[in-house]
């Protein structure tokens, strides 16, 4: 039966796909975007990667579309026709698709035990997780410690990001909330985000510190609490958001989150132990570990909230009216 | 006994619910016009969710599960119609027209 | 009939990747473009996570009584390598607008134009 | 019945999608994806109790609320689109 649905979801996927290439509206395409990246998601949930499905969901279907949709909105929205026959892309496409399909018949088939790729390390990390870690979610256990290295790369790109949307766009602060003719129309919308906003914050806590036993941990919260702000800020205005959490807090949060990944680190090596080797961190290994994957996840959390709301700001701020 | 009674009763529950998604799907394909179309996804957004929703916490019985699909049921009761409200607001906006019969009665 | 189960999820994924490298490659609107290497990255995802499904595996969450987990080093992957996708589409995007406001276009051919006139 | 279920789910995704690529409108557009989020929240919990983990209903928690705010974050793009320049009717 989960056959059956991986079958149907990547149909679903490879139609969707062809439609964002033949479509010349770019919103059909950003909206079009948005239903693949849900598409995507729940295949991920069929294929048992429930960490990665909460990550692309939040990424993907919400925040991606957004930014796509202000940048159509900022630019233009009708594409204009390639102006030569687009014969040569097609061959070197086509040419390079027979090649990839060629490569694929020497893969190992789908769900195969014996692949190569679940001989290597994966096993160790399954066996050893519960007795060194003692976190039941074996995909937290890896990313936050024994692939920390790994992890505090990625924060640091994301941290990069933020500096480059920055440089880019940089931002306009906006002292007062424009109250627009428009706005009597947000009253419904208002009364669901006063009653969400907090729940949103409160369920993203929750993703980032029950992400030792489930799915969750620092990227996939960090998402979810700046969605909770985008949400206020499309009912109350960009405004007023950026006087909850101004611009210059937040970049001095995305700067704190990679500190305290780094820190952890240290504190670590300051113990005796290795670079990010929580198990020194307190008398119990266990325990060390907890405190550790702790620490860094909220580090990590801090890190992405702080650059989702600068490249939230940094693309809405510059739409005219201000209103979100 | 209970359980059987439980279990029946959730299965009408997530067929019933099954039924209004494909009910509420048929109408977004065959509908005439935007607003029309509204109408058919609200059905799969509260009547069709709730009622698979409700389904499930049948089998989930008295648990986290539960909770959480509770929660999951709150939301969408609230979302649904705000984002269906907020849409036929934006197109009116957008001076979209209904489609209107004007035929002679 | 057992060889095209077995490669179905990667062959989907080559279409999806060519489908995005067309995109990039044959398609002069930028945003276009930005959203080919989005449909790119995401085939990409899929080809890690399908590779990472064991048979009867389940999510790699420890629980009694259950033996056979899919691979956790690919989700790990995965999972970072998607946050670091919007990253790219973010800086992408923000290019996009730069261009734009120095040239006045998002399309490719029109840049190119002027570059010549210049 | 659970399969049952999910084949209905998987049916109506993939009406929406049809409505997503006729359109006409792009309100029509957003509708289908609006359709497609309450969905892809139900398939992941059915999937779930299929799959006999259903502990993992967070992922659709957060489908929810993600579907939710990029709707209305495209409405209000949209409304400013169309509020300057008037485009965006088809």
């Amino acid at each position: 039966m989960e056959h059956l649905i991986d079958i149907v979801l990547l149909g679903l996927l490879m139609i969707t796909g062809f439609a964002i290439v033949r479509m010349r509206s770019l919103l059909a395409v950003a909206m079009l975007t948005s239903i693949y990246s849900l598409l995507s998601a729940s295949l991920f949930v069929v294929l048992d990667a429930v960490d990665v499905a909460l990550t692309e969901a939040a990424i993907g279907a919400g925040i991606s579309t957004i930014l796509i949709l202000a940048t159509v909105a900022l630019t233009s929205d009708e594409e204009k026709a390639p102006r030569h026959t687009p014969l040569l892309p097609l061959v070197v496409v086509i040419a390079t698709g027979a090649a990839l399909i060629y490569g694929t018949l020497d893969m190992p088939h789908y769900g195969d035990p014996t692949a190569p790729v679940h001989r290597h390390v994966a096993p160790t990390y399954l066996h050893d997780t519960p007795g060194e870690i003692g976190v039941p979610n074996v995909v937290t256990s890896v990313l936050a410690s024994y692939r920390g290295y790994d992890t505090l790369g990625e924060v640091t790109v994301i941290f990069t990001a933020g500096i480059g949307v920055l440089a880019l766009l940089g931002y306009r602060t906006r002292r007062r909330n424009s109250q627009g003719p428009g706005n009597r129309k947000l009253v419904v919308l208002r009364v669901i985000a006063k009653l969400f906003f907090p729940l949103i914050l409160l369920f993203a806590l929750y993703v980032l510190f029950h992400g030792d036993y489930g799915p969750g941990g620092g990227f996939q919260a960090g998402v979810i609490f700046a969605t909770g702000f985008i949400l206020y800020a499309l009912a109350f205005g960009l405004g007023n958001a950026q006087r909850i959490i101004p611009h210059q807090l937040l970049r001095i949060m995305a700067a704190v989150g990679v500190l305290i990944y780094a820190a952890v680190g240290i504190e670590s090596m300051l113990l005796g132990g290795k670079f990010l080797e929580y198990r020194v961190l307190a008398d119990d290994p266990v325990t060390g570990q907890h405190l550790g994957i702790m620490l860094i996840e909220l580090g990590v959390g801090i890190t992405v909230v702080a650059v989702m709301l600068i490249i939230y700001y940094g693309f809405v701020s510059r739409l005219h009216s201000g209103d979100m | 006994m209970m359980d059987l009674v439980l279990d029946v009763l959730s299965w009408v529950c997530l067929l019933g619910g099954a039924i209004f998604l494909l009910i509420g799907a048929i109408g977004v394909l065959r509908f005439p016009d935007f607003y029309t179309r509204l109408h058919a996804v609200s059905i799969c957004d509260t009547l069709g969710a709730g009622l698979v929703l409700v389904g499930l916490m049948l089998q989930g019985g008295l648990s986290l599960v539960t909770v959480k699909l509770l929660l999951i049921f709150y939301f969408m009761i609230f979302t649904g119609p705000t984002a269906v409200h907020a849409l036929a607001e934006a197109a009116l906006q957008s001076k979209l027209k209904p489609l209107v019969d004007d035929r002679e009665p | 009939m057992s060889e095209l189960l077995g490669h179905y999820n990667y062959w989907i994924v080559i279409i999806l990747m060519m489908t995005g490298f067309y995109t990039v490659i044959a398609r002069p609107n930028l945003i276009k473009k930005i959203i080919g290497l989005f449909i790119f990255q995401t085939s990409v995802f899929i080809l890690f996570i399908s590779m990472a499904k064991i048979e009867g595996g389940t999510a790699p969450i420890i629980e009694e009584g259950i033996s056979v987990y899919s691979n956790p080093l690919l989700h790990v992957l995965i999972l970072t390598a998607i946050v670091v996708s919007l990253a790219t589409t973010a800086l992408g995007l923000a290019l996009v607008i730069r261009i734009r406001q120095a040239y006045g276009t998002t399309n490719e051919d029109d840049i190119h134009v002027q570059d010549e006139e210049d | 019945m659970f399969t049952t279920v999910s084949i209905v789910i998987l049916i109506a995704i993939a009406v929406g999608l049809v409505r997503a690529f006729r359109g006409p409108t792009l309100y029509d557009r957003v509708l289908a994806a609006n359709m497609i989020g309450t969905l892809t929240v139900l398939m992941v919990a059915v999937l779930g109790f299929m799959t006999g983990r259903p502990e993992f209903l967070d992922i659709a928690l957060v489908y929810v609320l993600i579907s939710f705010v990029s709707t209305i974050a495209v409405l209000r793009v949209v409304a400013l689109r169309t509020g300057s320049t008037g485009a965006g009717k088809k």
